[in-house]
Protein backbone atom coordinates (compact mmCIF):
# COMPACT_ATOMS: atom_id res chain seq x y z
CA UNK A 1 0.00 0.00 0.00
CA UNK A 2 2.73 2.24 0.76
CA UNK A 3 0.85 4.97 2.22
CA UNK A 4 -0.34 6.34 5.58
CA UNK A 5 -3.33 8.54 6.43
CA UNK A 6 -3.15 10.03 10.11
CA UNK A 7 -5.38 12.69 12.40
CA UNK A 8 -3.07 13.72 15.06
CA UNK A 9 -2.82 15.97 18.22
CA UNK A 10 0.58 16.19 18.24
CA UNK A 11 3.02 18.17 16.13
CA UNK A 12 3.58 16.86 12.63
CA UNK A 13 7.33 14.68 12.42
CA UNK A 14 7.44 15.66 8.52
CA UNK A 15 11.12 15.30 8.71
CA UNK A 16 9.93 11.31 8.83
CA UNK A 17 7.49 11.30 6.02
CA UNK A 18 10.12 12.71 4.13
CA UNK A 19 12.42 9.88 5.20
CA UNK A 20 9.14 7.18 4.38
CA UNK A 21 8.57 8.37 0.93
CA UNK A 22 11.94 8.20 -0.17
CA UNK A 23 12.54 5.13 -2.69
CA UNK A 24 15.33 4.50 -5.01
CA UNK A 25 12.68 4.06 -7.37
CA UNK A 26 11.93 7.59 -6.35
CA UNK A 27 13.02 10.79 -8.48
CA UNK A 28 11.24 13.03 -6.70
CA UNK A 29 9.48 13.89 -3.65
CA UNK A 30 7.39 16.40 -2.81
CA UNK A 31 6.42 17.89 0.80
CA UNK A 32 3.48 20.39 1.76
CA UNK A 33 3.53 22.48 4.60
CA UNK A 34 0.01 23.91 6.05
CA UNK A 35 1.23 26.61 8.63
CA UNK A 36 -0.68 29.16 10.61
CA UNK A 37 0.10 32.46 9.52
CA UNK A 38 0.36 35.40 12.35
CA UNK A 39 -1.69 37.58 9.67
CA UNK A 40 -4.15 37.00 7.38
CA UNK A 41 -5.12 39.88 5.53
CA UNK A 42 -5.38 42.29 8.57
CA UNK A 43 -6.39 40.11 11.06
CA UNK A 44 -4.06 38.43 14.12
CA UNK A 45 -4.21 35.39 15.10
CA UNK A 46 -3.40 34.64 18.35
CA UNK A 47 -3.81 30.78 17.74
CA UNK A 48 -6.35 28.19 15.33
CA UNK A 49 -8.07 25.47 16.73
CA UNK A 50 -8.67 22.92 14.35
CA UNK A 51 -11.90 20.16 14.71
CA UNK A 52 -12.63 16.92 12.68
CA UNK A 53 -15.32 14.88 12.18
CA UNK A 54 -12.20 11.96 12.84
CA UNK A 55 -13.98 8.62 11.10
CA UNK A 56 -15.21 10.83 7.76
CA UNK A 57 -12.15 12.94 7.45
CA UNK A 58 -9.91 9.66 7.42
CA UNK A 59 -12.35 8.17 4.64
CA UNK A 60 -12.62 10.95 3.14
CA UNK A 61 -8.41 11.55 3.41
CA UNK A 62 -7.97 7.77 2.12
CA UNK A 63 -10.10 8.03 -1.02
CA UNK A 64 -8.39 11.14 -1.86
CA UNK A 65 -5.19 9.34 -1.84
CA UNK A 66 -6.52 6.39 -3.95
CA UNK A 67 -7.65 8.83 -6.48
CA UNK A 68 -4.10 10.46 -6.76
CA UNK A 69 -2.74 7.08 -6.96
CA UNK A 70 -4.82 5.74 -10.11
CA UNK A 71 -4.09 9.11 -11.82
CA UNK A 72 -0.48 9.73 -11.12
CA UNK A 73 2.58 7.04 -10.82
CA UNK A 74 2.86 7.27 -7.20
CA UNK A 75 5.48 5.47 -5.39
CA UNK A 76 4.42 6.40 -1.67
CA UNK A 77 2.42 9.00 0.02
CA UNK A 78 1.92 10.43 3.58
CA UNK A 79 -1.22 12.97 4.65
CA UNK A 80 -1.38 14.04 8.04
CA UNK A 81 -3.53 16.75 9.64
CA UNK A 82 -3.23 17.90 13.07
CA UNK A 83 -5.47 18.87 15.07
CA UNK A 84 -6.29 21.09 18.56
CA UNK A 85 -4.62 24.31 19.08
CA UNK A 86 -1.76 25.07 16.81
CA UNK A 87 0.61 28.48 17.43
CA UNK A 88 1.39 30.54 14.22
CA UNK A 89 3.94 28.98 12.50
CA UNK A 90 3.11 25.40 13.54
CA UNK A 91 2.03 22.89 10.93
CA UNK A 92 -1.83 22.02 10.41
CA UNK A 93 -1.55 19.54 7.46
CA UNK A 94 1.77 18.07 5.56
CA UNK A 95 1.73 15.85 2.04
CA UNK A 96 4.53 14.04 1.37
CA UNK A 97 4.50 12.40 -2.32
CA UNK A 98 7.03 10.22 -3.88
CA UNK A 99 7.12 9.58 -7.89
CA UNK A 100 9.34 8.74 -10.52
CA UNK A 101 8.90 11.76 -12.31
CA UNK A 102 9.19 15.18 -11.28
CA UNK A 103 5.59 16.62 -12.77
CA UNK A 104 3.66 13.98 -11.58
CA UNK A 105 4.83 14.38 -7.89
CA UNK A 106 3.91 18.03 -8.01
CA UNK A 107 0.89 17.31 -9.60
CA UNK A 108 -0.09 14.98 -7.10
CA UNK A 109 0.64 16.85 -3.91
CA UNK A 110 -1.09 20.03 -5.32
CA UNK A 111 -4.15 18.00 -6.19
CA UNK A 112 -4.13 16.47 -3.02
CA UNK A 113 -4.24 19.66 -0.93
CA UNK A 114 -7.26 20.99 -3.65
CA UNK A 115 -9.24 18.37 -2.59
CA UNK A 116 -8.35 17.99 1.21
CA UNK A 117 -9.58 21.91 1.16
CA UNK A 118 -12.80 20.93 -0.77
CA UNK A 119 -14.19 18.24 1.11
CA UNK A 120 -12.59 16.80 4.38
CA UNK A 121 -14.36 17.74 7.08
CA UNK A 122 -11.84 19.91 9.51
CA UNK A 123 -12.79 22.60 10.58
CA UNK A 124 -10.51 25.59 11.86
CA UNK A 125 -11.71 28.47 14.40
CA UNK A 126 -8.93 31.49 14.92
CA UNK A 127 -8.80 33.58 17.79
CA UNK A 128 -7.20 37.10 17.64
CA UNK A 129 -5.11 38.71 20.31
CA UNK A 130 -8.47 40.30 21.66
CA UNK A 131 -10.11 36.85 22.23
CA UNK A 132 -12.61 37.04 19.29
CA UNK A 133 -13.50 33.30 18.37
CA UNK A 134 -14.41 32.52 14.73
CA UNK A 135 -15.38 29.13 13.01
CA UNK A 136 -14.39 29.54 9.52
CA UNK A 137 -17.07 28.38 6.92
CA UNK A 138 -16.02 29.59 3.53
CA UNK A 139 -18.90 31.20 1.60
CA UNK A 140 -17.52 29.57 -1.38
CA UNK B 1 -42.25 7.90 12.88
CA UNK B 2 -37.91 7.29 13.49
CA UNK B 3 -35.79 7.86 15.82
CA UNK B 4 -32.28 9.82 14.45
CA UNK B 5 -29.20 11.76 16.21
CA UNK B 6 -27.85 14.63 14.41
CA UNK B 7 -23.91 15.80 14.93
CA UNK B 8 -23.41 18.85 14.65
CA UNK B 9 -19.37 20.72 14.07
CA UNK B 10 -17.63 23.80 14.41
CA UNK B 11 -20.13 27.29 13.66
CA UNK B 12 -23.27 24.49 13.82
CA UNK B 13 -21.88 23.06 16.88
CA UNK B 14 -22.05 26.42 18.47
CA UNK B 15 -25.12 27.60 16.83
CA UNK B 16 -27.56 24.94 18.15
CA UNK B 17 -25.68 24.63 21.12
CA UNK B 18 -24.72 20.71 21.59
CA UNK B 19 -22.97 18.09 19.57
CA UNK B 20 -25.68 15.49 19.07
CA UNK B 21 -29.20 16.46 18.94
CA UNK B 22 -31.62 13.57 19.06
CA UNK B 23 -35.29 13.75 16.67
CA UNK B 24 -38.05 12.07 16.17
CA UNK B 25 -38.93 12.43 12.34
CA UNK B 26 -41.71 10.46 9.88
CA UNK B 27 -40.19 7.91 8.46
CA UNK B 28 -38.92 8.52 4.84
CA UNK B 29 -37.92 12.07 5.65
CA UNK B 30 -34.98 12.67 3.57
CA UNK B 31 -31.43 14.69 3.90
CA UNK B 32 -33.39 17.50 2.04
CA UNK B 33 -36.35 17.84 4.61
CA UNK B 34 -33.96 17.30 7.54
CA UNK B 35 -31.99 20.26 6.44
CA UNK B 36 -35.40 22.47 6.53
CA UNK B 37 -36.64 20.98 9.40
CA UNK B 38 -33.09 22.17 11.54
CA UNK B 39 -33.31 25.99 9.26
CA UNK B 40 -36.54 26.14 10.93
CA UNK B 41 -35.66 24.59 14.59
CA UNK B 42 -32.24 26.83 14.51
CA UNK B 43 -33.00 30.04 12.23
CA UNK B 44 -29.51 31.01 12.94
CA UNK B 45 -28.22 27.86 11.59
CA UNK B 46 -29.61 28.91 7.77
CA UNK B 47 -26.20 30.40 6.23
CA UNK B 48 -24.23 27.44 7.43
CA UNK B 49 -27.03 25.35 6.14
CA UNK B 50 -27.17 25.92 2.82
CA UNK B 51 -24.11 25.05 1.87
CA UNK B 52 -23.34 22.18 4.26
CA UNK B 53 -22.89 18.70 3.13
CA UNK B 54 -24.34 15.58 5.22
CA UNK B 55 -23.35 12.18 6.02
CA UNK B 56 -25.55 9.53 7.08
CA UNK B 57 -23.36 6.64 9.15
CA UNK B 58 -19.75 8.69 8.42
CA UNK B 59 -21.15 7.45 4.64
CA UNK B 60 -21.67 11.50 2.44
CA UNK B 61 -25.24 11.55 1.58
CA UNK B 62 -27.22 13.35 -0.84
CA UNK B 63 -30.21 15.63 -0.49
CA UNK B 64 -32.49 12.95 -1.98
CA UNK B 65 -30.72 10.13 1.01
CA UNK B 66 -34.10 8.88 2.89
CA UNK B 67 -33.61 8.35 6.63
CA UNK B 68 -34.34 5.25 8.53
CA UNK B 69 -34.31 4.36 11.88
CA UNK B 70 -31.41 5.12 14.32
CA UNK B 71 -29.60 6.89 11.51
CA UNK B 72 -26.44 8.96 12.76
CA UNK B 73 -26.42 11.92 10.84
CA UNK B 74 -23.72 14.37 10.46
CA UNK B 75 -24.31 18.32 9.85
CA UNK B 76 -21.19 19.74 7.84
CA UNK B 77 -20.64 23.19 7.23
CA UNK B 78 -18.21 24.31 4.64
CA UNK B 79 -15.16 23.13 5.38
CA UNK B 80 -11.73 25.08 6.68
CA UNK B 81 -8.94 22.55 7.47
CA UNK B 82 -5.72 22.21 5.78
CA UNK C 1 17.32 38.70 1.05
CA UNK C 2 15.99 36.09 2.79
CA UNK C 3 17.73 33.75 -0.20
CA UNK C 4 20.11 30.78 -0.05
CA UNK C 5 21.93 29.32 -3.14
CA UNK C 6 24.74 26.27 -2.63
CA UNK C 7 26.66 23.86 -4.72
CA UNK C 8 28.10 21.29 -2.34
CA UNK C 9 29.55 17.99 -2.41
CA UNK C 10 28.46 17.13 1.19
CA UNK C 11 25.14 15.39 1.92
CA UNK C 12 22.39 18.20 1.58
CA UNK C 13 20.36 18.74 5.02
CA UNK C 14 16.96 19.33 3.36
CA UNK C 15 15.60 19.46 7.04
CA UNK C 16 17.44 22.29 7.79
CA UNK C 17 15.82 24.17 4.25
CA UNK C 18 12.69 23.60 5.84
CA UNK C 19 13.12 24.81 8.86
CA UNK C 20 14.53 28.18 7.43
CA UNK C 21 12.00 28.40 5.14
CA UNK C 22 9.38 28.30 7.82
CA UNK C 23 7.84 31.48 8.46
CA UNK C 24 4.73 33.03 10.73
CA UNK C 25 4.07 34.82 7.82
CA UNK C 26 3.96 32.13 5.29
CA UNK C 27 1.19 29.43 5.12
CA UNK C 28 2.52 27.56 3.18
CA UNK C 29 5.99 25.52 2.61
CA UNK C 30 6.72 23.40 -0.60
CA UNK C 31 10.23 21.18 -0.40
CA UNK C 32 11.40 19.65 -4.14
CA UNK C 33 13.76 16.36 -3.45
CA UNK C 34 15.64 15.32 -6.90
CA UNK C 35 16.85 11.66 -5.57
CA UNK C 36 19.12 9.05 -7.53
CA UNK C 37 17.42 6.29 -8.94
CA UNK C 38 18.39 2.66 -9.24
CA UNK C 39 16.58 2.42 -12.57
CA UNK C 40 16.44 4.38 -15.39
CA UNK C 41 13.73 3.09 -18.00
CA UNK C 42 15.49 -0.68 -18.43
CA UNK C 43 19.08 0.90 -17.43
CA UNK C 44 20.46 0.60 -13.80
CA UNK C 45 22.43 3.00 -12.20
CA UNK C 46 25.26 2.08 -10.29
CA UNK C 47 26.25 5.43 -9.27
CA UNK C 48 25.84 9.36 -11.06
CA UNK C 49 28.55 12.07 -10.41
CA UNK C 50 27.51 15.49 -10.95
CA UNK C 51 29.54 18.21 -11.99
CA UNK C 52 29.21 22.00 -12.87
CA UNK C 53 30.50 24.70 -13.90
CA UNK C 54 30.51 25.95 -10.69
CA UNK C 55 30.74 30.38 -10.75
CA UNK C 56 28.20 30.28 -13.87
CA UNK C 57 26.25 27.54 -12.28
CA UNK C 58 25.98 29.72 -9.16
CA UNK C 59 24.95 33.05 -10.49
CA UNK C 60 22.33 31.01 -12.96
CA UNK C 61 20.90 29.48 -9.83
CA UNK C 62 20.75 33.15 -8.05
CA UNK C 63 18.89 34.75 -11.46
CA UNK C 64 16.12 31.77 -11.17
CA UNK C 65 15.15 32.20 -7.97
CA UNK C 66 15.15 36.20 -8.75
CA UNK C 67 12.82 35.94 -11.44
CA UNK C 68 10.83 33.36 -9.59
CA UNK C 69 10.86 36.32 -6.34
CA UNK C 70 9.77 38.97 -9.01
CA UNK C 71 7.02 36.76 -10.32
CA UNK C 72 6.02 35.26 -6.98
CA UNK C 73 5.31 36.46 -3.51
CA UNK C 74 8.18 34.33 -1.89
CA UNK C 75 8.95 34.41 1.79
CA UNK C 76 11.97 32.31 1.63
CA UNK C 77 14.05 30.37 -0.89
CA UNK C 78 16.90 27.76 -0.25
CA UNK C 79 18.07 26.12 -3.60
CA UNK C 80 21.10 23.79 -3.39
CA UNK C 81 22.86 21.43 -5.56
CA UNK C 82 24.72 18.96 -4.56
CA UNK C 83 28.05 17.78 -7.00
CA UNK C 84 30.57 14.40 -6.62
CA UNK C 85 29.37 11.15 -6.49
CA UNK C 86 26.09 10.16 -5.41
CA UNK C 87 24.64 6.70 -4.70
CA UNK C 88 21.20 5.59 -6.19
CA UNK C 89 18.44 7.59 -3.20
CA UNK C 90 20.51 10.44 -2.30
CA UNK C 91 19.21 13.78 -3.02
CA UNK C 92 21.02 15.51 -5.74
CA UNK C 93 18.90 18.65 -5.76
CA UNK C 94 16.65 20.58 -3.01
CA UNK C 95 14.41 23.58 -3.74
CA UNK C 96 12.36 25.06 -0.72
CA UNK C 97 10.03 27.49 -1.04
CA UNK C 98 7.50 29.25 1.55
CA UNK C 99 4.88 32.08 0.13
CA UNK C 100 1.85 33.10 2.26
CA UNK C 101 -0.69 30.86 -0.24
CA UNK C 102 -0.26 27.21 -1.21
CA UNK C 103 -0.45 28.31 -5.03
CA UNK C 104 2.32 30.24 -5.50
CA UNK C 105 4.36 27.96 -3.41
CA UNK C 106 3.92 25.12 -5.71
CA UNK C 107 4.21 27.05 -8.95
CA UNK C 108 7.70 28.72 -7.81
CA UNK C 109 9.31 25.09 -6.62
CA UNK C 110 7.73 23.72 -10.09
CA UNK C 111 9.37 26.13 -11.89
CA UNK C 112 12.20 27.08 -10.11
CA UNK C 113 13.02 23.24 -10.93
CA UNK C 114 12.20 23.31 -14.29
CA UNK C 115 14.36 26.44 -15.35
CA UNK C 116 17.36 24.30 -13.14
CA UNK C 117 16.91 21.74 -15.73
CA UNK C 118 17.02 24.00 -18.84
CA UNK C 119 19.74 26.37 -18.31
CA UNK C 120 21.94 25.52 -15.35
CA UNK C 121 25.34 24.09 -16.18
CA UNK C 122 25.69 21.23 -14.76
CA UNK C 123 25.96 17.71 -15.60
CA UNK C 124 25.73 14.14 -14.91
CA UNK C 125 27.45 10.97 -15.81
CA UNK C 126 25.67 7.36 -15.01
CA UNK C 127 27.79 4.65 -14.22
CA UNK C 128 25.60 1.31 -14.85
CA UNK C 129 26.85 -1.73 -12.84
CA UNK C 130 29.15 -3.15 -15.78
CA UNK C 131 30.83 -0.07 -15.28
CA UNK C 132 29.92 1.42 -18.42
CA UNK C 133 30.04 5.63 -18.24
CA UNK C 134 28.23 8.08 -19.96
CA UNK C 135 27.41 11.74 -19.89
CA UNK C 136 24.00 12.64 -20.25
CA UNK C 137 23.28 15.88 -22.67
CA UNK C 138 19.69 15.53 -23.46
CA UNK C 139 19.37 15.74 -27.23
CA UNK C 140 16.04 17.55 -26.47
CA UNK D 1 45.42 37.79 -33.75
CA UNK D 2 44.11 36.71 -30.15
CA UNK D 3 44.68 34.21 -27.25
CA UNK D 4 41.63 33.05 -25.85
CA UNK D 5 41.07 29.97 -23.06
CA UNK D 6 38.36 26.97 -23.97
CA UNK D 7 36.94 25.23 -21.09
CA UNK D 8 35.20 22.20 -21.48
CA UNK D 9 33.21 19.77 -19.19
CA UNK D 10 31.16 16.91 -19.15
CA UNK D 11 31.14 14.84 -22.39
CA UNK D 12 32.74 17.62 -23.71
CA UNK D 13 36.37 17.65 -21.87
CA UNK D 14 36.43 13.52 -22.42
CA UNK D 15 35.74 13.81 -25.94
CA UNK D 16 38.47 16.50 -25.84
CA UNK D 17 40.93 15.06 -23.73
CA UNK D 18 41.55 18.18 -21.65
CA UNK D 19 39.61 20.68 -19.41
CA UNK D 20 41.37 23.58 -20.69
CA UNK D 21 42.57 24.25 -24.30
CA UNK D 22 44.65 27.78 -24.89
CA UNK D 23 43.88 28.74 -28.48
CA UNK D 24 44.87 31.23 -30.87
CA UNK D 25 42.03 33.33 -32.86
CA UNK D 26 41.53 35.61 -35.56
CA UNK D 27 40.83 39.59 -34.15
CA UNK D 28 36.98 39.58 -33.50
CA UNK D 29 36.08 36.17 -33.99
CA UNK D 30 32.45 35.33 -32.87
CA UNK D 31 31.37 32.72 -30.46
CA UNK D 32 29.20 30.90 -33.86
CA UNK D 33 32.84 31.15 -35.92
CA UNK D 34 34.86 29.07 -32.62
CA UNK D 35 31.83 26.83 -32.78
CA UNK D 36 33.06 25.80 -36.04
CA UNK D 37 36.59 25.85 -35.55
CA UNK D 38 36.04 23.66 -32.72
CA UNK D 39 33.92 21.03 -34.74
CA UNK D 40 36.98 20.99 -36.88
CA UNK D 41 39.46 19.92 -35.13
CA UNK D 42 36.99 17.96 -32.95
CA UNK D 43 34.82 15.83 -34.95
CA UNK D 44 33.23 13.78 -32.62
CA UNK D 45 32.17 17.76 -30.63
CA UNK D 46 30.13 17.62 -33.80
CA UNK D 47 26.75 16.47 -32.36
CA UNK D 48 27.28 18.26 -28.30
CA UNK D 49 28.26 21.55 -30.58
CA UNK D 50 25.12 21.88 -31.91
CA UNK D 51 22.76 22.31 -28.81
CA UNK D 52 25.89 23.31 -26.95
CA UNK D 53 25.54 27.13 -24.93
CA UNK D 54 28.21 29.01 -24.15
CA UNK D 55 29.95 31.41 -21.47
CA UNK D 56 32.78 34.43 -21.86
CA UNK D 57 34.37 35.56 -18.80
CA UNK D 58 31.26 33.17 -16.95
CA UNK D 59 28.45 35.21 -18.65
CA UNK D 60 26.37 33.35 -21.07
CA UNK D 61 27.10 34.41 -24.37
CA UNK D 62 25.23 34.75 -27.77
CA UNK D 63 26.64 33.06 -31.49
CA UNK D 64 27.30 36.54 -32.45
CA UNK D 65 29.36 37.92 -29.37
CA UNK D 66 33.18 38.86 -30.52
CA UNK D 67 35.92 37.08 -28.41
CA UNK D 68 38.72 39.58 -27.39
CA UNK D 69 41.98 38.83 -25.71
CA UNK D 70 42.55 36.60 -22.66
CA UNK D 71 38.42 35.83 -22.64
CA UNK D 72 37.89 32.94 -21.38
CA UNK D 73 35.36 30.53 -22.91
CA UNK D 74 33.27 27.94 -21.48
CA UNK D 75 32.01 25.08 -23.58
CA UNK D 76 28.74 24.12 -22.33
CA UNK D 77 27.31 20.80 -23.63
CA UNK D 78 23.34 20.60 -23.02
CA UNK D 79 22.83 20.30 -19.49
CA UNK D 80 21.96 17.22 -16.84
CA UNK D 81 21.40 18.23 -13.59
CA UNK D 82 18.63 18.72 -11.26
Amino acid sequence: MNMRIQLTNEPIAHQDMVENCRSKSAGAVVLFLGTVREITGNEQTLFLEYEAFAPLAEKALAEIAEQAKSKWAIEKLEIIHRLGILQPGETSIAVCVSCPHRADAFAACQQIMNKIKEVVPIWKKETSPKGVSNWIHPAN
Amino acid sequence: MIKISVLFFAGAREIVGQNRLEMELPALTSIAELRGILMVRFPRLESLASRAAFAVNEIFALPDTLLAQNDEVAFLPAVSGG
